[in-house]
């Protein structure tokens, strides 16, 4: 038997790379991969607890959250296009109108 | 012995293909990355017993967020891609904060202790196939948040018919 | 008394209603919005005085606007005697000014606010009258100082009109500071702030003391003298008088409502709520009886030969009010209030009086520059005339009740009474020889000004004179309702008061009042003969007597160097100081460093934390990730703790 | 097999069921309706039915994941009047701005109903559907004058930021749900109870405060408040500046007042520290700045900063009066965005000066509205403050106390800088203003309250 705790040590070291990967990647449509590859390392180990306390919350949990990351995606896609069509910026640091 | 090599195997492999999407110049690259990724992840759902949700993470987010994805990388200018800078000047800041924070979690869950166990043990699914009890829950206990999800996905269709579709000339 | 709480909403109205619109659209029709407010107050105000004499009195909160623990914040009226005769000053004096006002404001630049202010002071004074605690007092206080300041600068473009309103406000401060001191330690010693309330738990401060600087002082004594700073600041007594000669630098028709009848007797109104207190301490009452004693001698001797007509007025306020506090001051609190609402007709008449010779004058004040007025402006000059009487002490008039009121008990208030007693009548003579140096000087003889102000000269507006002639009705009548039984009255506003303000004891028999009362008429017609030989008969002797008393005419005039002291001790000290620290440090720039730099370090600082919202967002979110970390330091290591 | 499904009791959910389907309705009459302000009428009727329905609405039901007691309801009316308000003024302003869409209606109304489903969530599934159905909303929301750039920088920020911020609260939640084996807040509650506090139980609160920091805009989480207020169109600012951080607060509330109950010690220094430095922040960097929005978006930052000290204090009445100031915040706040709204001059600061000579009585608002942010009586904001520093006073937090009214000082200065520059310098052109009638019921609906409450305390406390 896989102890619990590996599943939770995988699943911080997903999140820790989406994470890092949404910090120091310049491009936005990987900042928004990242934040995918974060909500999957919690799905990760919402399976693994669901699994090790037999229980079907955590799995129910994981229904919702991909539901709700295929939402947050199409918007962020949306809004990207529409950034897009009027000055075609893909780049976080091309976007700095606002500041200060 | 058996799953304990087959976890490694999908630690391993999962570990180093999410650096491997984050590090790609061509999001196109990080996109297929991402999607060999996806079928590692789901391979360790079937490990831990939740068949439907291997086959949900297959077909929603391979199937259809990865391909939403690809759609909008191609609507992009990928040639200027490929000659700019992949990363923000303040990286190293960035991966030492992540790091830190990594040390911080990793020594957080070192002491973990699972809370108390629920009813759903293994037998009992697998009497009553996994996706049948999972529907059960999901349509009989969380009947509500199901319908909250609904209406989340109606904004998701809302919101990119507003800000992606074309104007009239008329401009309303 | 149901309808009591519309006596301050009607001037709030007419401020709130002439501040909003009155600068577009009501403009010139100011007066009216403010007079028909006033009015109204004036109405219920008298209403109100017929149910309390009818023996119902009120006290009660309308509104509790913060109640946390102990300490509430609580707007309440209570009316009883005492209130009732302040809603009849108030409102009627500030009615009859409004209507004055219009006749000597018009065609001013700032009518409509001018009215407004009016409005407002006679909102906030009526408020102060009106409550119930200490705070709304202490609120009421504050605002009706603000409004002066307002009005004494009411020509702001004029810089001694707004140094006399700047200097109100510092010498005010003075006495506040006390004031609000002296509130505090009520509240932290009693924890109320309701009259009632704390003159219920006055006993339990009795033969407490608290030690300052080694020395046990007793405490009802240092609160009730803290109070009474307040009243000295407000009332213009010794040492805090010099605002008020100052203040003259406003319109007249705010001298006679803010600066002769009413404001500045909200110190008085104050010593009288809290007679129960100051009754307590027979150190506080010696304080208020000399210090009112010897302001009141002190401006009348400088009244004698300033030439400034509304200075003159100015001071004999000044002197009028020392009469009241030494009423107080001798425990004859009903005596005092009653000599403020005497003093509230004949003081008012004469500001408008002077208002209207000003008028007449274009805007000439000096009295050796008028005389022969009388026949150019009859119904000033004799309205002027019947003020004059009435405060010199001619009997039958109103300032005599009450100033024989004060005197007789003062007379029978021990060694002290006695020697404001003697202090009282001296002022009662010299009051009547100044007041008749202003009539003979202004309006009799021939004119001394220039051709062209002799040929402006005419009567005041039909608006002026009204108000006029009604004050001296007032001048003249407002006494009989205290008319002492050795006169065959019964005194009736002393006993009216006696629930509120209490009854001093009362030793001497009827042929002492006579004799006291013989004494101060024979000093106010003396004083009067005295005027008269010297500017009627003998104009020559004025000046004689100026040379023969040559140092004293000097200390006279220059009012006992007060301000040149004040200049001396306070103002070029801090001067001095500021300047010197100014010169000595520029180079260190220390001082530049202190004003500037703390505005200057938090601008800095924040320009710099400005470059870190770069606009990046990706800073953002390594700020997010960064505070994730930073809080989850904090809580590891105090979890570890 | 036959499964017996109850019928769940729809009575405690009535206005969020009521706000739901309208949105969904008015979606569909949208593409019928060439006006779009029949839609505008229609959203405030709705919210009004809403508000009508909330106070009848107390009770548990769909599987005791959603519970509607006093403390949600305080948050749904604020929340209602959040929505009625925006939808007021923005009637004419998105007409001006030509993003006169129909779906910004029910945009508005999905947000706020995900506002209102936080408040109730008792279940932290449906806690994080709601954040997420109130997010999404907001996001297009922000960005909905696609033809600006500004607004789109806005959304894209907003969307990259709010989806890392929810990637790290359902990484606290999972944690949570690993501790505990429940989602269910008060089973947590219990559970910790019994349990006590241990490192990952530390660590999951913290991502968890991390996340609704971020919603609150509290410092350092709030970079993205600044550059988002800015760019969204005026009306969503309004919107987002004030429904959001309530949200966010009710939920801030019931997790660490409920869940999180027995691990005070644990959560209060950090909550401390992070209200100190959002006060800090806010303040600061509002003094700096030359755009109104962005001012106010710092102002606002400082507000969740005092607003904190009402939870950190742990008492009933620190609580309360945190639920006061929200609703005290609501009014000051839409009043001033409402007087922005009205005046057809940008953005900048500099754009007021002179502004008392040509429309003085927009000036004499904007006064108030900036006298009660400052918190001077009688204005609501001074009883805002009065009553959360007195909660903090009786609770023994009199030093934290002395720091807020330290940094509410330095607040006066760039308040009554917009007062100095209306009153005090010379107009550099006369200003226009576009009236509208609703933007005037919201500017007399604002202006009425502020005074209220400022002279009738009594009618929000207690």
């Amino acid at each position: 038997m896989v102890p619990l705790s590996w599943y939770i040590g995988l699943s911080a070291i997903v999140f820790v790379i989406g994470m890092i990967g949404f910090i120091v990647r310049r491009n936005i449509i990987i900042m928004l991969m990242s934040i995918e590859l974060m909500l999957n390392s919690v799905n990760i180990s919402l399976v693994a607890f669901s699994h090790y306390l037999q229980d079907f919350r955590g799995q129910v949990f994981v229904i919702f959250i991909i539901t709700v990351a295929a939402a947050e995606a199409a918007i962020g896609l949306a809004i990207l296009v529409a950034l897009f069509k009027n000055k075609s910026a893909v780049h976080t640091d091309e976007i700095m109108e606002m500041k200060g | 012995m058996l799953p304990i090599l087959f976890f490694l195997y999908h630690a391993v492999v999962i570990i180093a293909l999410s650096v491997v999407i984050i590090t790609r110049r061509n999001p196109v690259h990080s996109v297929l990355w991402m999607l060999v990724l996806f079928f590692h992840i789901a391979s360790l759902y079937l490990f831990l017993n939740a068949e439907f949700l291997a086959a949900v993470q297959i077909i929603l987010y391979a199937g259809a967020i990865l391909v939403l994805f690809l759609f909008v990388i191609m609507m992009l200018n990928i040639k200027h891609e490929l000659n700019a800078d992949i990363c923000i000047g303040e990286w190293p800041i960035g991966v030492a904060i992540g790091l830190s924070v990594m040390t911080l979690v990793i020594l957080g869950i070192g002491k973990f202790s699972h809370g108390p166990m629920g009813q759903a043990s293994i037998e009992a699914v697998k009497a009553e196939t996994h996706t049948k009890a999972l529907g059960r829950v999901l349509y009989m206990d969380y009947l509500f948040p199901f319908e909250i999800a609904s209406i989340i996905l109606l904004i998701a269709i809302v919101g990119a018919i507003v800000l992606a579709k074309k104007e009239k000339a008329s401009g309303g | 008394m149901d309808n009591a709480i519309l006596i301050p909403i009607l001037p709030l109205v007419a401020f709130l209603i002439n501040i909003l619109f009155g600068r577009s659209y009501i403009k010139n029709n100011a007066h009216w919005v403010a007079i028909l407010g006033v009015a109204g107050s004036f109405i219920i105000a008298v209403q109100t005085m017929l149910d309390v004499m009818g023996g119902r009195t009120l006290n009660q909160d309308v509104y509790s606007w913060i109640v946390s623990g102990n300490f509430k914040v609580s707007i309440g009226f209570m009316i009883d005697q005492l209130t009732a005769i302040m809603l009849i000053v108030v409102t009627s004096i500030s009615l009859l000014v409004h209507i004055y006002s219009v006749g000597y404001m018009h065609g001013d630049g700032g009518y409509y606010r001018f009215f407004s202010y009016l409005s407002l002071f006679t909102f906030s004074m009526l408020m102060l009258v009106m409550g119930n605690n200490l705070l709304q007092l202490y609120f009421g206080w504050e605002a009706v100082g603000l409004c002066s300041y307002f009005l004494i600068g009411f020509w702001f473009d004029k810089k001694s009109a707004s140094d006399a309103g700047k200097k109100a406000f510092i010498v005010n401060r003075f006495g506040d500071f006390g004031f609000g001191l002296g509130v505090m330690m009520l509240f932290i010693m009693l924890g109320s702030l309701h009259y009632t309330e704390i003159f219920a738990k006055l006993d339990t401060l009795k033969g407490q003391t608290i030690a300052i600087c080694g020395m046990n002082v007793d405490l009802v004594t240092l609160i009730a003298l803290l109070l009474f700073c307040g009243a000295v600041g407000k009332s213009a007594q010794l040492p805090l008088h010099v605002w008020l000669p100052d203040a003259m630098e406003g319109p007249t028709p705010v001298s006679a409502l803010i600066h002769a009848a009413t404001m500045v007797t909200a110190g008085v109104f104050m010593v009288a709520r809290f007679n129960p207190l100051f009754s307590m301490s027979e150190t506080a009452m010696n304080v208020v009886a000399l210090t009112g004693g010897l302001t009141s001698l002190f401006a009348a001797t400088i009244a004698l030969v300033q030439n400034d007509i509304k200075r003159i007025v100015a001071y004999s306020t000044v002197s009028q009010l020392g009469y009241m506090f030494l009423a107080c001051g001798v425990g004859a609190y009903g005596a005092g209030v009653f000599h403020l609402y005497t003093h509230a007709y004949f003081k008012a008449l004469l500001f408008l009086g002077a208002g209207s010779v000003m008028h007449a004058m274009s805007g000439e004040l000096d009295i050796q520059k008028m005389g022969g007025l009388k026949k150019h402006m009859p119904v000033t000059y004799w309205t002027f005339l019947i003020a004059s009487f009435s405060i010199a002490g001619i009997p039958g008039l109103a300032g005599f009740f009450s100033k024989d009121e004060i005197l007789w008990m003062a007379y029978n208030g021990g060694y002290v009474g006695k020697i404001v007693w003697l202090i009282g009548t001296l002022v009662a003579a010299i009051t009547a020889f100044y007041s008749f140096r202003v009539i003979f000087l202004a309006f009799h003889g021939s004119f001394r000004g220039t051709h062209e102000q002799e040929h402006h000269l005419h009567e005041s507006p039909k608006a002026m004179t009204i108000p006029l002639m009604i004050l001296a009705v007032g001048a003249v009548a407002a006494g009989w309702v205290g008319i002492p039984e050795v006169l065959g009255g019964h005194n009736g506003i002393g006993h009216f008061f006696e629930p509120v303000l209490g009854h001093p004891k009362v030793s001497g028999g009827h042929d002492e009042e006579w004799m006291v009362m013989a004494i101060s008429v024979t000093g106010a017609v003396l004083g009067i003969a005295l005027a008269f030989l010297f500017y009627v008969l003998n104009p020559k002797l004025p000046i004689r007597m100026g040379e023969i008393f040559k140092g004293y005419y000097q200390v006279l005039w220059n009012k006992y160097y007060f301000d040149e002291l004040y200049d001396f001790i306070i103002v070029r000290p801090a001067k001095w100081t500021a300047t010197a620290i100014l010169i000595g440090f520029t180079d260190a720039k220390i001082i530049e460093g202190i004003v500037n730099g703390v505005p200057n370090a938090i601008a800095g600082f924040g320009e710099r934390l400005r470059k870190l919202q770069s606009g990046n967002l990706q800073h953002y979110a390594i700020s997010i990730a960064f505070g994730l970390f930073l809080i989850l330091t904090i809580a590891f290591i105090a979890a570890g703790k | 097999m036959n499964v017996n499904l109850p019928f769940p009791d729809l009575a405690p959910a009535m206005p969020e069921i009521v706000i739901i389907s309208a949105a969904t309705i008015m979606l569909l009459l949208e593409l019928f309706f060439k006006n779009k302000g029949v839609l505008a009428f229609m959203g405030i009727g709705i919210a009004a039915l809403a508000m009508y329905f909330v106070p009848m609405s107390i009770g548990d039901t769909f599987n005791g994941m959603f519970k509607s007691d006093l403390y949600s309801i305080y948050f749904k009316f604020i929340f209602l009047l959040n929505l009625m308000l925006t939808i007021m003024i923005s009637l004419q302003y998105m007409k001006r701005e030509k993003a006169e869409y129909g779906e910004y209606y029910s945009l508005l109304l999905f947000a706020t109903a995900g506002m209102m489903l936080m408040a109730s969530a008792k279940d932290l599934i449906v806690l994080y559907l709601g954040l997420e159905l109130m997010a999404l909303s907001t996001y297009i929301l922000a960005g909905i004058k696609k033809h600006d750039i500004r607004s789109n920088e806005a959304a894209i920020k907003y969307l990259l930021l709010g989806g890392f911020s929810s990637a790290i609260l359902l990484y606290g939640i999972s944690l949570l749900y690993g501790l505990t084996g429940t989602t269910d807040i008060y089973s947590i509650s219990v559970y910790f109870k019994f349990q006590g506090s241990s490192l990952p139980v530390v660590m999951a609160m913290m991502f968890i405060t991390a996340a609704f920091c971020f919603k609150i805009a509290a410092a350092p989480f709030h970079m993205w408040a600044p550059d988002v207020y800015e760019g969204a169109p005026t009306s969503v600012t309004a919107f987002m500046s004030i429904g959001p951080k309530a949200a966010g607060f009710a939920v801030i509330g019931r997790i660490f007042y409920v869940a999180f109950q027995s691990l005070q010690a644990d959560w209060v220094p950090v909550l401390i520290g992070i209200s100190i430095l959002t006060m800090a922040v806010g303040n600061i960097l509002a003094i700096t700045q030359t755009n109104i929005k962005r001012m106010l978006a710092y102002s606002s930052i400082a507000h969740a900063g005092y607003m904190l000290i009402g939870v950190i204090v742990g008492t009933s009445e620190g609580l309360s009066a945190m639920i006061t100031y929200l609703l005290i915040y609501t009014f000051m706040n839409m009043g001033a965005f409402a007087v922005i709204i009205l005046l057809d001059r940008g953005d900048e600061i500099k754009d007021y000066e002179g502004l008392a000579k040509s429309q003085p009585l927009v000036a004499g608002l904007m006064l108030v509205f900036m006298f009660s942010l400052t918190g001077i009586p009688p204005t609501a904001g001074f009883i805002g403050k009065f009553n959360l520093f007195m909660a903090a006073v009786q609770a023994g937090y009199a030093w934290l106390v002395i720091i807020a009214v330290m940094f509410s000082a330095v607040s006066a200065y760039y308040y009554l800088r917009i007062v100095m520059n209306m009153y005090m310098k010379d107009m550099t052109e006369e200003a226009s203003i576009t009236p509208s009638p609703t933007l005037a019921l919201a500017l007399a609906i604002t202006i009425m309250m502020v005074f209220a409450i400022g002279i009738m305390p009594s009618l929000v406390i207690g």
